[in-house]
């Protein structure tokens, strides 16, 4: 293979950002149409390099490609290198990242029809896209950060997309700036394993900290730095806010966030640094507890929310949780020596990177599916749905196997990343396996609400059901072509990824595809699962169970849940408005007003003063200078002549 | 020439020179102290053919007298510099201590020192040797040469861009 | 060595050195300014004849044989009329300004070789002081417009000293080229430079040099600063008498000069031959003013915003290319063969055409389709009136030949034919025919005849009413008195008068009359 | 008395001192510049002098930019004071104080 097919599979987005920008935009608005089709084509590409670049991979000893590199900058003695990664993990991160996105911008020609501003979301999205993939292809922290921070910026750009509407423009800027705060610790966490090792390899740091060359509470805090920046861009527990707000953008954005790119980032990147997290017992210990905790905390919130993709936006957190939980436990095995390093360390990525190639597909679905309910119903409110299935069976179908497949049923491919998970926890950590056995009946609850709130009984909403008649306002419709067709795929993929060998193809074990069965493991899960679809049933479709009651009695807990554990509030009116405001910042404002303004206007007031004595020697005559001039000759003369 | 003559017009010259320049300093009437510049100008030429140095005498009339003389007697007549006449301004008695502590120090700085003069008038034309001077590339003034045309390119340049009526 | 250097050294064998420098020195000069004031005078007496020529007159020809006395005559005059001096002008600089505008223009012929030796001072730096000393002429110029305290005065010599500035830029760079070929500023090395003359290896330099020189001595068509029709005459406009006088001296030396440089640098100098070399210098010279005063009197003026535009965007440019051109091929044929000619004339009839082709007059692209051939045109038609017989009228000696109806300044009266009927003093409506008549023989005898031609209309009723053909008009036109007696004829008159009849009211008699035409010489009536 | 270096330099000193009380005393602009210009004029009897009497051609070749920088002077001094007379109309020296404090 080439080494420039690499680095191809990031150009030719970036390419297509580079016309759509340039060249389409300013010259040939009137023909949008025209970036969605380049995008498309770029992407679809890079979809067929990567899988070149796949099997290149899958055929290189090891599952590593080497690839030259090239000196990009010299600062003094320090050369930063510049080169890609090609491995197994960014392999298999190179095909969801292109092949979700490849869905989701035919999906989008559909659902972005008619904006004004369509040249501009394509430019978008190709530069998420390129971004994304430039993250993944990177081989030190430097270009990783920096791509991090361009995902970062595109995630800002794309969910403010309709930056008109106040609570679009809100939404960005909180994304942003709550990632950011992640972001810091990992910038912080990039300098300080730079002065510790001087360099930022990712490779070099991984042996390094292999042969502990780091080491200690160095190390540890590295780690959760790095783990800090994962966490903002994962939206994990505490940094969580954002995903839900994030729903403001077009939803192809959100399926795309969602699924392959911005969120998947931070567990892509954990699993990058796998090596450093596993020398750490209290780092891995922190991700596992941290992604234990996210999973059942936000599958709580998703029970109870009414809007369909602030659900999905919920369950994804919990699904993160859950990749880094088991990407946390397994690390966890590795740090305490119940795992051998060299297979553990593979066993981690694929334990997580699994879950993280499923849910990809299944969750990009879900939000197209949701997509598509929207573009039919005009709202993403469910309390206006209802009775979706006749109109939209295509959409229906594929939704409910997406729903199937993220709760776990065996043989979806939910089902076979989580219960690698699932035994990991058990086998290392059995706390947390508790509360994420816990969050699989939760998470089977709130996904079957959402079908059976959506698709099942009546409809609720104001439109006219019987398409054609409608007298007033336009009807319910299934979505077209171009949408359904990226879903229909999804579906399929949604259905069959769990079967692919992709756990082994990173270094996971494998398990055959009756043989899970076998596990005690597989059967509990599901029956749980099980259990949260039949209660969902008995209360939103049988009506068996009067939900209004059940609000009642446990109206403490669903206010909690409602209000999201009033973290919205604790960030914004006491950390940000007592702490930051009132306190901090009030301190910083009275030094700086007080003691750097002070000098600094001390001295300009003292020069102003100066100088309005002494500026009267400028009098603006020019022979006075003149003079002032042939003085100062004269004197000079008198100098030579005298001692000279 | 000899020395008789070289004298002779060398006190002529000096004379009618440092006359004219005082004329040009003190006349009232403005257009009359400019035709004195010119005269100056015309004077000092004339000191230049006694330096033998014909070449610059011709260029001094081409420059001062053709163009920098008329420049300013343009400038005269387009400013009615002459309705003013030609007063003295606040720093007049400044001027003249300045102007004439410079002269007796010039007086004693050229009296006081030991010139190292060769008195034997120069052999050929400066011209030649002028042109040797200003164009040879390994000793000459090449550079500082095409820097000066540039310095004139951009002079007359401003000088359009500041007149220009708006 | 010239013949100055030469007496020089002869009389510094008996005076002392400062004398042997001073005397020949002073002798040239008078010489030379002698010699250059008489030409001067040739030169004005050839022009105002060659003009005349040229607008089909004759010039002057009455003082002297041929005229040639004129000059004489007009300086008589001129230095005989009153002297004045504005009052509120500036006496000095008033006065002074017409010597100043004199003194470059002389000075000028020191450094110009009238043959290989003849010259006053060969400078090595001739052409540049050349260059130098005509500059001063604009000083003059600024003078006489200031001193005269006339807006008119002011106006010409601001438009004079921008013009003198302005045509001074291509004029200098057209010479440039000439000084790469010959590789001197000496005017007589670039007259031995000359094996063929530059006009030919220089010829856009030339072209240039020669119209830059027209407008630098103000001749027609540069001649706006004189606009009689704007700014009345020009910066001489309170000059009279020998100051006057001086201006006009200037004006013609200037052109003599102007012709003499042109001459050493484009035209060989004294180089020709058979005659002796300065006879040359001044045939050519000559030639050169001749060809000055033809266009002079082909052309009309230009606008003064022309004028300068003229000299900046034409002629600047084109003297500039000039130049880059010359020194590109100094440098690759140092030599300067003759056959260059051939190239150079190329280049220069073809950046004429296509830099013409940047301008627009009124409105319309500059094509030397249009302007080229219409200045050829007009030129070769002035030159051909230098062949043709003047159409002016000698008067005394020969006299216009008038309409054949033309109605003179008297009546013929036919004294044998009168029957003294009366009928033309009846028909007078202004009744200024007086006539007394007594019976004859054969009817009336016309005793008293008077008519006042103070008071007639020549309305010519008298004719008409006469039965028997003895009243006709007259086709004289020269009768005229400064009283007004003179001018009631009597009897007697009108029978000693010339009859020359007109043919008002009679057109049997055209017949025998001689056709008039404006431009064919009038043919004498016998 | 044979005429010397000393002599073209005290020349050129005198003509120094006139043209800098000149462009020190008067008020009219234009007439401050003639005098830079007289100023300018006995420096190069200086230099051209120092040549004469060392044989060394440099000083005329100074005396050639101290001509060329005296041209560019005059050229935009007088742009400059024109355009002060535009705007202000006058050209006096003391009236033109915009760049006082």
């Amino acid at each position: 293979m080439p080494s420039g097919v690499p680095l191809a599979i990031f150009l030719l987005p970036f390419f297509s950002f580079i016309v759509i920008s340039f060249v389409i935009r300013p010259f040939l608005n009137s023909k949008p149409k025209l970036s969605g089709y380049i995008t498309i084509a770029s992407i679809g590409t890079a979809l067929i390099l990567s899988f070149w670049v796949l099997a290149e991979v899958s055929n290189a000893p090891g599952h590593v490609l080497s690839m030259p590199d090239y000196e990009w900058l010299v600062i003094g003695d320090t050369v930063i290198r510049l080169g890609v990664t090609v491995d197994a993990l960014a392999a298999i991160m190179l095909i969801v990242v292109t092949s979700v996105s490849l869905l989701v911008q035919v999906y989008s020609q559909g659902y972005m029809r008619g904006d004004p501003s369509y040249s501009r979301y394509f430019a978008f999205m190709s530069l998420f896209t390129a971004c994304m993939l430039g993250l993944v292809l990177a081989d030190n922290l430097l270009f990783l950060y920096v791509f991090w921070e361009g995902v970062g910026l595109c995630s800002y750009l794309l969910i403010g997309f309709w930056f008109h509407r106040p609570a679009a423009a809100r939404a960005a800027t909180k994304a942003f700036l709550v990632t950011r705060l992640g972001d810091f610790g990992f910038l912080a966490a990039i300098l300080f394993l730079y002065f510790k090792t001087g360099t930022f390899d990712i490779g070099e740091l991984q042996s390094l900290a292999l042969m502990g060359a780091i080491g200690g509470t160095a190390l540890t805090w590295a780690a959760i730095g790095v783990f800090s920046g994962a966490v903002g861009k994962s939206a994990q527990f505490p940094l969580h806010t954002w995903l839900p707000d994030a729903m403001e953008g077009p939803t192809p954005v959100s399926a795309l966030i969602h699924a392959a790119t911005m969120v998947a980032a931070g567990v892509y990147l954990v699993a990058r640094m796998f090596p450093v997290f596993a020398s750490s017992v209290e780092a891995v210990t922190t991700v596992a507890v941290i992604g234990g905790f996210t999973a059942i905390f936000a599958a709580t919130m998703g029970l109870v929310m009414n809007d369909i993709k602030r659900v999905l936006a919920y369950s994804t957190i919990s699904q993160l949780g859950y990749m880094m939980l088991g990407l946390g436990v397994v690390g966890i095995g590795v740090a305490n020596d119940a795992i051998a390093l060299e297979e553990g360390l593979a066993l981690g990525v694929a334990v997580g990177m699994f879950h993280l190639f499923n849910h990809a597909f299944f969750k990009a679905l879900l939000f197209l599916g949701a997509g598509s309910v929207n573009h039919a119903t005009g709202t993403f409110d469910m309390r206006e749905m209802g009775g979706l299935r006749k109109v939209m069976p295509w959409t229906y179908a594929s939704f409910l196997a997406a729903s199937i497949s993220i709760v776990g049923i065996w043989p979806l491919a939910g089902f076979w990343s989580k219960e690698g998970i699932l035994d990991h926890a058990w086998d290392h950590q059995t706390a947390l396996f508790f509360l994420a056995i816990i969050t699989v009946f939760l998470t089977a609850f709130y996904m079957f609400r959402v079908v059976f709130l959506t698709f099942a009984g009546e409809y609720r909403g104001s439109k006219d059901v019987d398409s054609g008649a409608g007298a007033h306002g336009p009807s319910l419709h299934e979505s077209p072509l171009v949408m359904v067709a990226p879903m229909g795929v999804l579906a399929i993929l949604a259905v069959i990824s769990g079967w692919l060998p992709v756990s082994s193809f990173l270094g996971g074990e494998s398990v055959s595809f009756f043989g899970a069965l076998a596990s005690p493991m597989a059967w509990v899960s599901m029956i749980l699962a099980a259990g949260g679809i039949l209660l969902a049933y008995a209360l939103y479709s049988a009506k068996w169970l009067s939900v209004e009651s059940l609000r009642r009695r446990f109206a403490p807990l669903h206010t909690l849940f409602s209000r999201k554990y009033w973290f919205d509030e604790l960030y914004e009116r006491v950390i940000v408005v007592r702490v930051l405001v009132d306190g901090i910042f009030a301190l910083f404002n009275w030094f700086d007003t007080r003691i750097v303004d002070g000098i600094v206007n001390g001295v300009a007031g003292g020069t102003v003063e100066a100088g309005k004595v002494i500026r009267r020697v400028e009098t603006g005559q020019l022979q006075a200078y003149a003079i002032a001039i042939f003085v100062g000759v004269l004197a000079i003369v008198a100098c030579f002549l005298i001692f000279g | 020439m000899d020395n008789v003559g070289i004298t002779a017009s060398f006190w002529v010259l000096a004379v009618v020179c440092v006359a004219s320049a005082l004329a040009v300093v003190f006349l009232r009437d403005i257009f009359r102290a400019a035709l004195f510049l010119v005269l100056c100008f015309f004077t000092v030429a004339g000191v230049f053919v006694i330096l033998s140095a014909d070449f610059l005498a011709v260029a001094q009339v081409l420059i001062y007298v053709g163009a920098i003389a008329v420049l300013i007697i343009f400038a005269l007549m387009l400013t009615r510099g002459t309705q003013q006449g030609s007063p003295s301004g606040r720093f007049r008695f400044t001027a003249f201590l300045v102007g004439a502590v410079f002269l007796v120090t010039m007086i004693l700085v050229v009296t006081g020192t030991d010139w190292q003069a060769i008195t034997e008038t120069p052999t050929g034309s400066t011209t030649s040797a002028l042109a040797h001077a200003l164009f040879s590339e390994e000793e000459g003034f090449i550079l500082p040469f095409e820097i000066a045309a540039a310095l004139l390119l951009a002079a007359v340049i401003g000088a359009i861009v500041l007149i220009r009526e708006k | 060595m010239n013949v100055l250097e030469q007496f020089h050294d002869w009389l510094a064998n008996y005076w002392p050195s400062w004398a042997a420098y001073l005397v020949p020195a002073l002798v040239a000069f008078a010489v030379l300014s002698t010699f250059i004031l008489l030409v001067v005078l040739v030169f004005i007496y050839v022009e105002r004849r060659g003009v005349g020529r040229f607008q089909v007159r004759r010039g002057p020809n009455r003082a002297g044989p041929f005229g040639i006395l004129q000059p004489v005559a007009d300086a008589v005059k001129i230095l005989t009329k009153e002297d004045i001096i504005p009052s509120a002008g500036d006496r000095w600089v008033h006065l002074l300004a017409p010597v100043i505008a004199f003194f470059p223009a002389l000075a000028i012929f020191a450094v110009i070789p009238f043959e290989g030796r003849a010259i006053f001072a060969d400078l090595n730096v001739g052409i540049l002081y050349i260059i130098a000393i005509s500059s001063l002429g604009v000083i003059g110029t600024f003078m006489a417009g200031w001193g005269s305290n006339n807006k008119y005065s002011l106006v010409s010599a601001m438009r004079a000293v921008a013009q003198m500035i302005s045509y001074e830029v291509p004029l200098v760079l057209s010479i440039a080229g000439v000084l790469i070929i010959s590789g001197s500023l000496s005017m007589t090395s670039i007259v031995e430079a000359q094996e063929v003359p530059f006009f030919l290896l220089q010829p856009l330099g030339f072209l240039i040099f020669f119209i830059a020189a027209a407008a630098e001595i103000q001749r027609s068509p540069f001649d706006l600063l004189e606009a009689e029709s704007e700014i009345v005459a020009g910066y001489h406009i309170e000059y009279s008498g020998m100051k006057f006088a001086l201006f006009y001296l200037a004006e013609y030396t200037h052109a003599f000069a102007i012709s003499a440089i042109v001459v050493t640098l484009f035209l060989g100098g004294w180089h020709g031959v058979l005659l002796p070399g300065a006879l040359w210098f001044m045939i050519k010279v000559f030639l050169v003013f001749g060809a000055l005063f033809w266009v002079r009197s082909t052309l009309p003026r230009l606008r003064v915003d022309q004028l300068m535009g003229f000299a900046w965007k034409c002629l600047f440019p084109l003297a500039l290319i000039n130049v880059f051109i010359t020194a590109i091929e100094s440098v690759i044929w140092p030599e300067f063969p003759w056959q260059l000619l051939i190239l150079n004339i190329l280049i220069a009839a073809l950046l004429i055409v296509l830099w013409s082709g940047f301008f627009r007059v009124a409105g319309e692209r500059v094509s030397f389709q249009r302007y080229g051939r219409g200045i050829i045109k007009g030129l070769t038609v002035t030159f051909s009136h230098l062949f043709r017989r003047p159409i002016t009228v000698q008067y005394p000696e020969q006299r216009l030949t008038p309409a054949p109806r033309f109605r003179g300044n008297m009546l013929v009266w036919d004294q044998d034919a009168c029957i003294g009927c009366r009928a033309c003093a009846r028909a007078c409506p202004v009744s200024v025919i007086d006539i007394e008549t007594t019976k004859g023989d054969k009817g009336q005898i016309v005793e008293k005849l008077e008519v006042d031609f103070g008071r007639c209309l020549f309305c010519g009723l008298c004719v008409e009413a006469c039965p028997v053909k003895a009243m006709f008009m007259s086709r004289d036109y020269e009768q005229a008195s400064y009283r007004r007696e003179q001018l009631v004829v009597s009897k007697e008159q009108f029978v000693a008068a010339e009859k020359r009849r007109s043919a008002y009211f009679y057109p049997d008699l055209e017949a025998e009359m001689p056709l008039q035409t404006l431009l064919a010489p009038p043919k004498e009536e016998s | 008395m044979t005429v010397g270096l000393e002599h073209f330099l005290i020349l050129s000193a005198i003509l120094f001192s006139i043209g800098l009380y000149g462009a020190l005393a008067k008020r009219n602009a234009v007439v401050i510049l003639m005098c830079i210009e007289i100023m300018l004029n006995a420096v190069n009897i200086a230099m051209v002098a120092f040549s004469r009497y060392s044989h060394i051609i440099t000083g005329q070749v100074f005396a050639i930019f101290i001509m060329v920088v005296a041209a560019a002077e005059v050229a935009v001094g007088l742009a400059i004071i024109i355009t002060i007379y535009r705007s202000r109309e006058t050209v006096d020296a003391e009236k033109i104080d915009l760049m006082k404090w």
